[in-house]
């Protein structure tokens, strides 16, 4: 388990959320996720569909949709446990320390309600100022961001920028309260490449020059690859390798992470080959198999993944793996060519 | 000998309200007000000449007066007309009341008395149907005028009681005529908002002012919604209620049931002029004895209707039960049927017989019935029914396509024989039954121009009533009897046979 | 588009749903287990088993009269007797009898002004939500016009002109409710109009027609469905409310709306006789909505239980 | 703004003048004879009098130019039967239509938004089902059936209210009430599903993790499922004048759907012609209203109108 | 080249801007604005843009599912404008469009078995077993097992939705097909076993893509030509991956940059390039070049005049002043 010196802003231990459906059935969406954060970090979650990594993010702000319940683990933040708290005491936390920015800009705003007011109502909900003061805090944040003219866009509405600055905008509500920590689930889907740019940097900035730490939750090699600092691999509800960017990319353990990293298609390709890819199709999040998770699709199969589940290794200071036989591979050969 | 009765008997009632005049002089200045609930809706136009309307023939006494008043008994009486004779066949002198004032103020003259008759008389207006013809009016002096008749009229007097005095100037000017009435009766018109009439009383009334200050006539279209409204006390007189309701009226102590047999009398018309009963009395008679009238009335009508058993209802001149009115007798109706050459139905084409809904009280269920009674001897007969506004415009077609008979109320409001007898069977305008046959017509004649009362009256129960029962154009069903639920509090309220309200000495105990 | 909870759609499914096969399945097994839907139409199955087989559940006639045994109270009052369940009504008529031939008028009346109010809608519906341009605004002008004119007086004038047969009525109120479906249709249509699908239909080369009837078609079924459920109750109580006023079926036919009308002005002395038909509406129309609300959720995958 | 305003009063003028040439086609296929219903008893001569003082007697093109001229006068002729100005008839009868079914409008709203929002917020719990059983059940009863058991009940055995007429507030109450029976059937049900809709957008989800307490976000919602709900309003409204006549039958109440009904009865064709004008505009402004309100309420529509 | 499938002439789409009272024209969005390509046989062309650049209107103009304002399409050298229906139907069968929201490219209440069997109905081909045996046939192709036949689209996951539109494209062995963007909503796992399909249905039957992606690696593992779309017009035609060697166009440039790539990031520890303004709408275009206010190297000609695509060399053409200085 990560050590917990006290630096760590949060801190996740063995976090299990399933969901009880109507027939009986349970969905382990999340199964034993531990993680810890620190100031200024950025950690990335990557996964694919249905690995469990939104539901993590809902975890953490404990606003899971029915019918799913948080059954186990610790989700520490500076020392106070958020699972135990009242939900006076949560409602305190979400949207000052912690935010929660949405994939997709054009549902993420209330299309009757002015930008400005909806601005205003998050400030009100966690600070005792008085009105004209909540409305000058509000315009100085969003001018912060590099907004010109910060009055006309208090008083339009979402439906009168594009999907892309709407995302920005709501990066700017985000870091209203000066939360601590910001979390962006999947936010540069459904945008193209450029702007998926602007909001990327505008987030590393964040992080760099005011020191607010990200969790970073995506599907895309590309984006955690510019963006985080730290990375975390989910498959089936489970963390399958957990380390700094650097060291994961160039040299993964993990047999998953490995089949990723060569199933992404390089700007650098010279020739038209096929590319690499994982057989098999996502689990099935009932009834997940006994053994290791991943191990139907592994190519590095071994007796043991079959039978018994393996524990989250620690490899070196940073460095987790769950895998039984973690491989030695270097990307450097597979990327150069 | 008769007469002799009649008019000791008028000599008595007339000293009667005398001494009520007296009494209600020195009785205490009018007070409170008395709200009516009716059970059809008022016309807006106040000239009474301009409709047949029977509501309003019921509410107009309040507010108007007539030459003569027919009283509780049926006879007539002197009102605005202190004594009349009959000089000529076709002349009748009268002699009018002095001192009797206008609401407006004006005296009244033989010159109004003679422009209300003639305006009402022509034959452009509605009003002229209750007349026997073109009335002139000629001035003697300020107080004595003569009545001329195109030709003998013996039905005048009673229908003089039927005709309101106005103002002459109004008589000139319709449009003032049409806003507000201007009479010479107890009450006088305050404002009519839509659905409720205002009067208030008029205190140098001829008679002494009446005991209630203010009289509303609201119309309330639904017999339970009138019932519950007098039950809760919001109006103090409801009218034209239904036989289930009198379980709700008795269970309620300060709500009294009155039971009145009107005018009104319920009838089945066969159409003379169409085939199969055209020139087939005998066939028309077979159906009047396959119809339980005694039935509808006992278990159907309960006790809003009375056995009906003459062309005329009590209380009319002239009324007597016809000896050959037919009973509920299936062996002689199968009998006739066959002997009008259709052997128990045989023959006869689907007949249809026509009744309007929402109209008279009842009428679906009765119509249900009768037809029963005839498919029970086997003549092929259904019910269709329709909307009195469609009844009314076909009720007088000669052939209709669509009935064959029809069930039609009639209710003249006035006690005079011919406006039952001349109006239904008389060939010309041939109304309901469409009945032409020269002997009905002659007896007809013959009774009009009898001046004297008595030997008229011989001649209506002996012969005219026998030979149009004998040829059954119509069958009486029953007599209407109103149900009205007046409060405790009413003191005074007269139900008249003619239906219309008398609210002279009316007051509210308190 | 979120990826990441699309976790109930194909997994949740796609396990137990091999040993079901084709569409029947699905119908039957979301029957059992929604509990309004099974009580819905358990409850108008009942009504309609009655009122279609009459015949075997009453012997009596329902138009022939029993003058003597007028108003007799129902079966457990003091007066009442066995023969005559619910009592009689003013003509000495048994009311249960009269409520059941009564009911088969009304569901009768109320299925078929829908059926035609159904057809004549959709088919506005597709036409102009399909190829819009000049010849929606004209029929979409009907439209307004329809809803424009006062229903009460387009009724009374109707009812007295034609005599108020099964028919007429029903065509009476198929023109009150077929604007509903035009519009409905119409909206359907222009989202589906767009819609991935139909592209790929094109770029197949199907036809106009095709792609109206079989594709789009497909989709307005179930809110067609919906829908009718509701306006079969209104037009019940439309129906029993124009008795009530005097314009509806002539009597004797027994109607709903025909008997509640007699009987209210007996409502203190014989409170059976209105009373009785009042239930029998509540609870047919109780069947038809639970039925008609839950569908809405199998119809509706937003309000469908998620898990 | 303005353009919508236009081009609705446009084609609202055009439904107005087809409406009325329908109702004028109608009244020639209307058997019965407006002059039979004043004097019944009358003879023929007088009835053809009173046709030619009523203008029946002119050709049906003249009456129809005649009818369209006065009718930009304002002036909708005189009632046969009331012998009055069409126009004040109107004027005085509508008012009381309008406070029976705003007053129901109201009620239906004051009873259907909380128990719509209850339900939706703890959606198949025990108070979901009773919710859903009240909506079922009050679209269930018939509204006159309703009515008459309000009069037994509050007006006769307990006397709180009047039996019916008009007058103040009181006796307002038990009419709209029975009236508003069918409106909070299909207003609860309305309500639940938009606000579950709403409750899933991610909006509310977002402003939830951003710590906004519960009551504003309730309150958001219910802004959201506002819009849809008028125009449910506007389908009913033709519904509710039907449903109005029953009531105004049974607590005789004297508004439009009375006057309706007794106006066809009697054949009295300018009133039928002025009501049916008279509810036809009303029924065109009231939709222009609800789509101003659109624009108005909801920032999309109007960018796109503009 | 040799004889193309498909040319493409000065092909234009433009929409009327209506507004007011009657719905009076008051401009014109230039969704598609002169474009002119052809594809050979056999031949693989990506085309890359942002969104809002009418990707989807071009290929559903090709395709013939909307009339083009202007301009020629030629398929197998004819040109579509004037074949009568029954001939365009013909010709549908030659040419397949797979739309872009694969989401709900099937039709909700249809099984995986109508879907399959709907081209071979439309066109009234083989008897009623044979259309049986045709759809296991091509479920196979997709590698999908045959007991997904019963299933509902909406009990398949997205890769498998997308594999069940690719057969359906295939029911009537089609020369050229136009994929609009097939896999950008797709997982990385999923997007590449969808590519190698792709990949391998091209070289089995010899067929020819028009390939439509927001993603430049993607492009670069199935095409060698790549057209490079911006509001409606080409701004860059680079063939055999000259795009990638050699960008000209300032916007080509900022793509690449912008493109996350784990070499460039990892390795080389790049920042990520700042970048700013927005995507612009058709409603009302800049003036001159369209990039000009997005483009670090605009100058003063870019605001006024708008470029002209030039011919560089044969494998290269850019529409941009700054490139031939």
């Amino acid at each position: 388990m990560p050590n917990n010196d006290q630096k760590n802003l949060l801190d996740v231990k063995n976090l299990k959320t399933h969901f009880f459906l109507n027939n009986g059935q349970i969905l382990r969406a999340v199964d034993g996720i531990s993680f810890s954060l620190k100031k200024g970090e950025c950690l990335g979650i990557v996964g694919e569909s249905g690995s469990g990594k939104s539901v993590t993010s809902r975890s953490i702000l404990n606003c899971v949709e029915s019918p799913g319940k948080i059954v186990d683990g610790e989700i520490l933040y500076e020392g106070r446990n958020l699972l135990t708290m009242s939900e006076k005491e949560l409602r305190k936390i979400r949207g000052s320390d912690i935010s929660l920015i949405f994939q997709n800009p054009t549902t993420a705003l209330d299309p009757l309600q002015k930008i400005g007011d909806q601005f205003f109502e998050t400030l009100k909900a966690h600070s005792s100022y008085n009105n004209t003061v909540i409305k000058e805090k509000v315009l100085e944040t969003i001018k912060s961001l590099g907004f010109e003219k910060p009055e006309v866009i208090y008083e339009s509405y979402p439906c009168d920028f594009s999907p892309g600055y709407i995302q920005r905008i709501m990066i700017a509500l985000a870091i209203l309260c000066k939360p601590k920590i910001v979390i962006a689930d999947e936010p540069t889907t459904t945008l193209g490449v450029t702007i998926q740019s602007q909001i990327l940097s505008m987030l590393d900035r964040l992080r760099t020059e005011l020191g607010t730490s990200i969790i970073m939750i995506t599907h895309d090699f590309g984006v955690i690859a510019q963006v985080s600092t730290k990375v975390m691999v989910m498959y089936g509800g489970q963390c399958m390798e957990y380390g700094p960017k650097k060291d994961l990319f160039l040299e993964p353990k993990h047999p998953y992470t490995i089949g990723l990293i060569r199933s992404v298609p390089l700007i650098e390709a010279r020739t038209i080959k096929k590319l690499y890819t994982i057989p098999g199709s996502p689990p099935e999040m009932i009834n997940l198999p006994s053994g290791c998770v991943f191990a139907s699709r592994c190519e590095y199969v071994g007796k043991k993944c079959l039978t018994e589940k393996p524990p989250l290794k620690k490899l070196n200071e940073e460095r987790y793996c769950s895998c039984h036989y973690p491989v030695e591979f270097n990307t450097r050969d597979e990327i150069i060519i | 000998m008769k007469n002799m009765r009649t008019t000791i008997g008028s000599f008595i009632v007339l000293v009667f309200c005398l001494s009520l005049v007296l009494s209600s002089v020195v009785w205490a200045a009018p007070k409170g007000e008395l709200k009516i609930g009716i059970a059809q809706d008022l016309v807006g136009n106040w000239d009474p000449t301009q409709h047949t309307v029977v509501t309003m023939l019921q509410v107009e006494p309040t507010y108007f007066d007539f030459l003569v008043k027919v009283n509780i008994d049926g006879d007539l009486e002197p009102m605005l007309a202190t004594s009349w004779e009959n000089i000529d066949p076709l002349t009748w002198e009268f002699k009018i009341r002095e001192s009797v004032k206008f609401h407006n103020g004006s005296l009244l003259t033989s010159a109004d008395v003679k422009s209300a008759i003639e305006y009402a008389s022509s034959a452009k207006n509605p009003s002229s149907a209750w007349l026997p013809g073109e009335i002139k009016g000629k001035i003697v002096d300020d107080y004595t005028i003569r009545l001329i008749t195109d030709k003998p009229a013996a039905s005048l007097l009673y229908s003089l009681s039927m005709i309101p005095i106005t103002n002459k100037e109004w008589v000139n000017n319709p449009e003032k005529f049409a806003e507000t009435p201007n009479g010479t009766g107890p009450f006088k018109f305050v404002k009519f908002e839509r659905d409720t009439l205002h009067l208030e009383a008029n205190m140098d009334y001829w008679q002494g002012p009446p005991n209630l200050e203010k009289v509303q006539f609201q119309y309330i279209i639904d017999p339970s919604a009138r019932l519950y409204l007098v039950k809760t006390g919001q109006i103090q007189i409801a009218g034209r209620l239904l036989s289930e309701q009198i379980p709700i009226i008795e269970s309620d102590p300060n709500v009294v049931l009155e039971k009145n047999p009107i005018v009104e009398q319920m009838w089945l018309w066969f159409k003379c002029k169409k085939s199969p009963f055209k020139d087939n009395p005998t066939l028309r008679r077979a159906f009047a004895y396959a119809i339980d009238r005694a039935g509808i009335t006992k278990y159907i009508m309960y006790e809003q209707a009375k056995e009906s058993n003459s062309l005329l209802v009590p209380g009319v001149f002239g009324y007597a039960p016809a000896s050959n009115m037919p009973s509920y007798n299936v062996e002689k109706a199968k009998e006739l049927l066959a002997q009008a050459g259709y052997p128990n139905g045989q023959g006869l084409p689907p007949l249809k017989l026509m009744v309007a809904v929402g109209a008279w009280p009842k009428c679906k269920e009765y119509g249900e019935y009768i037809v029963e009674n005839l498919q029970d001897i086997g003549i092929p007969i259904e019910l269709f029914t329709v909307e009195i506004g469609r009844l009314g415009a076909i009720c007088f077609d000669e052939e209709p396509e669509d009935y064959d008979l029809q069930i039609t109320g009639w209710n003249p409001t006035g006690l005079e024989p011919d406006l039952f007898l001349r109006a239904l069977f008389y060939s010309k305008p041939g109304r309901l039954s469409n009945i032409d046959v020269p002997e009905i017509d002659q007896t007809l004649d013959k009774e009009l121009n009898i001046l004297d009362l008595a030997k008229r009256e011989q001649v209506i129960q002996n012969e005219t009533i026998p030979t149009i029962v004998d040829y059954m154009p119509g069958l009486p069903l029953f007599q209407t009897v109103e149900l009205k639920a007046v409060r405790q509090e009413v003191k005074g309220f007269k139900l008249l046979p003619s239906t219309v309200y008398d609210l002279h000495g009316v007051y509210l105990a308190d | 588009m979120n990826l990441d909870t699309n976790i109930d759609n194909n997994t949740l499914l796609k396990k137990d749903n091999i040993n079901f096969k084709g569409k029947l399945s699905r119908w039957y097994r979301f029957l059992l287990t929604n509990k309004g839907i099974f009580f819905g139409s358990l409850i108008t199955f009942i009504v309609i088993f009655c009122v279609v087989f009459a015949p075997l559940v009453t012997t009596y006639d329902p138009l022939k009269q029993d003058i003597t045994k007028r108003l007799t109270p129902p079966m457990w009052q003091d007066g009442g007797s066995i023969e005559h369940i619910l009592g009689t009504d003013s003509m000495g008529r048994d009311l249960l009898t009269r409520i059941i031939y009564g009911g088969r008028f009304s569901l009768l009346l109320g299925l078929t002004s829908v059926l035609i109010a159904l057809m004549v809608g959709t088919l506005f519906g597709l036409i102009t939500g399909y190829y819009g341009g000049f010849l929606e605004n004209i029929l979409m002008r009907i439209v307004d016009i329809q809803l424009g004119f006062p229903f009460i007086i387009l009724v009374v004038i109707i009812l007295s002109i034609a005599e108020p047969t099964f028919w007429v009525l029903s065509a009476l109120f198929s023109l009150l409710l077929w604007p509903g479906y035009a519009r409905v249709v119409r909206s359907i249509l222009l989202s589906e109009k767009s819609a991935a699908y139909v592209l790929a239909a094109k770029s197949l080369g199907a036809s106009d027609f095709r792609i109206i009837i079989i594709y789009i078609a497909r989709n307005i079924i179930p809110s067609m469905l919906l829908m009718s459920t509701m306006d079969i109750a209104t037009i019940i109580i439309t129906e029993a409310m124009l008795g009530f006023v005097g314009l509806g079926t002539p009597p004797p036919a027994p109607t709903w709306g025909n008997i509640m009308a007699d009987g209210k002005n007996y409502i203190s002395t014989a409170w059976w006789v209105i009373t009785f038909p009042g239930v029998a509406i509540w609870i047919t129309l109780f069947g038809i909505n639970l039925f008609g609300d839950n569908l809405q959720q199998f119809v509706n995958p937003k309000l469908r239980k998620k898990y | 703004m303005k353009q919508i305003i236009i081009k609705r009063l446009i084609i609202g003028l055009f439904v107005i003048l087809v409406v009325t040439m329908l109702t004028f086609a109608l009244l020639q296929l209307f058997p019965g004879d407006p002059a039979k219903m004043i004097a019944p008893w009358a003879g023929e001569e007088t009835l053809i009098e009173i046709r030619k003082s009523f203008g029946l007697d002119s050709p049906f093109h003249i009456q129809v130019l005649k009818f369209y001229q006065d009718a930009l006068k304002g002036d909708f002729g005189e009632s046969f039967f009331y012998r009055e100005e069409v126009r004040t008839l109107l004027f005085s009868y509508f008012p009381r239509t309008i406070y029976l079914t705003l007053g129901a409008l109201l009620m239906a709203l004051v009873i259907s938004i909380p128990l719509g929002v209850l339900s939706a917020l703890n959606r198949d719990s025990f108070i979901d089902r009773i919710v859903l059983f009240i909506s079922i059940t009050s679209q269930s009863l018939p509204n006159f059936w309703l009515a008459l058991m309000f009069i037994l009940f509050f007006a006769v055995k307990l006397g709180l209210f009047p039996a019916g007429g008009y007058g103040s507030w009181q006796h307002l109450f038990l009419p709209s009430f029975a009236l508003a029976c069918t409106l909070i059937a299909t207003f609860i049900r309305s309500i639940r599903s938009m606000m579950i809709d709403v409750l899933e957008q991610d909006f509310i989800k977002a402003s939830e993790a951003r710590g906004i307490p519960r009551l504003y976000i309730i309150k958001k919602g219910l802004r959201n499922t506002f819009v849809p709900l008028l125009t449910l309003f506007t389908m009913q409204l033709g519904y509710m004048l039907g449903g109005a006549v029953v009531i105004e039958f049974i607590f005789n109440y004297p508004g439009i759907g009375l006057l309706a009904m007794q106006a066809v009865l009697r054949r009295d064709y300018p009133l039928i012609q002025g009501l049916v004008v008279l509810i036809s505009t009303v029924f065109i402004i009231l939709n222009l209203l609800v789509d101003l309100s659109y624009t108005y309420l909801d920032p999309r529509i109007r960018k796109e109108e503009l | 080249m040799e004889q193309s499938l498909l040319k493409i002439q000065e092909l234009k789409k433009y929409f009327p801007i209506r507004k007011g009272l009657f719905k009076k024209q008051i401009g014109i969005a230039k969704v598609v604005d002169d474009i002119s390509f052809n594809i050979g046989k056999g031949e693989v062309v990506g085309l890359i843009g942002e969104s809002g650049a009418g990707k989807s209107i071009l290929l559903q103009t090709i395709a013939l599912l909307r009339q083009p304002t202007e301009g020629k399409v030629v398929f197998n050298g004819q040109d579509l404008a004037d074949c009568s229906k029954k001939e365009l139907k013909k010709i549908r069968k030659q040419m397949q469009l797979i739309p872009q929201d694969h989401q709900n490219s099937l039709h909700p209440r249809m099984t995986i078995r109508e879907i399959l069997k709907e081209p071979l109905k439309i066109h009234g081909i083989g008897s009623k077993d044979e259309k049986e045996r045709k759809a296991r046939e091509l479920l196979e192709l997709v590698e999908l097992e045959s007991n997904y036949l019963n299933r509902f689209p909406h009990q398949l996951s997205g890769g498998q939705k997308q594999r069940v539109a690719i057969a359906r494209a295939l029911a009537l062995r089609p020369e050229l097909i136009l994929c609009d963007e097939p896999v950008s909503a797709l997982d990385v796992s999923i997007q590449a076993q969808i590519l190698n399909l792709f990949m391998d249905l091209q070289k089995q039957f010899g067929l020819s893509y028009l390939f439509v992606a927001q993603d430049l690696a993607v492009l670069r593992q199935i095409s060698y030509h790549i057209l490079v779309l911006y509001l409606g017009k080409f701004i860059e035609i680079g063939l055999d991956g000259i795009i990638y060697e050699n960008p000209l166009h300032p916007y080509t440039k900022t793509f690449l940059d912008a493109s996350p790539s784990i070499k460039k990031n990892i390795y080389e520890g790049e920042r990520i390039p700042i970048t700013w303004g927005d995507v612009p709408t058709p409603l009302d275009p800049p003036a001159g070049c369209a990039f000009h206010p997005r483009c670090n190297q605009a100058i003063e000609i870019c605001q006024k005049v708008e470029p002209k695509l030039e011919k560089v060399n044969e494998k290269h053409f850019v529409a941009c002043h700054r490139v031939n200085e």
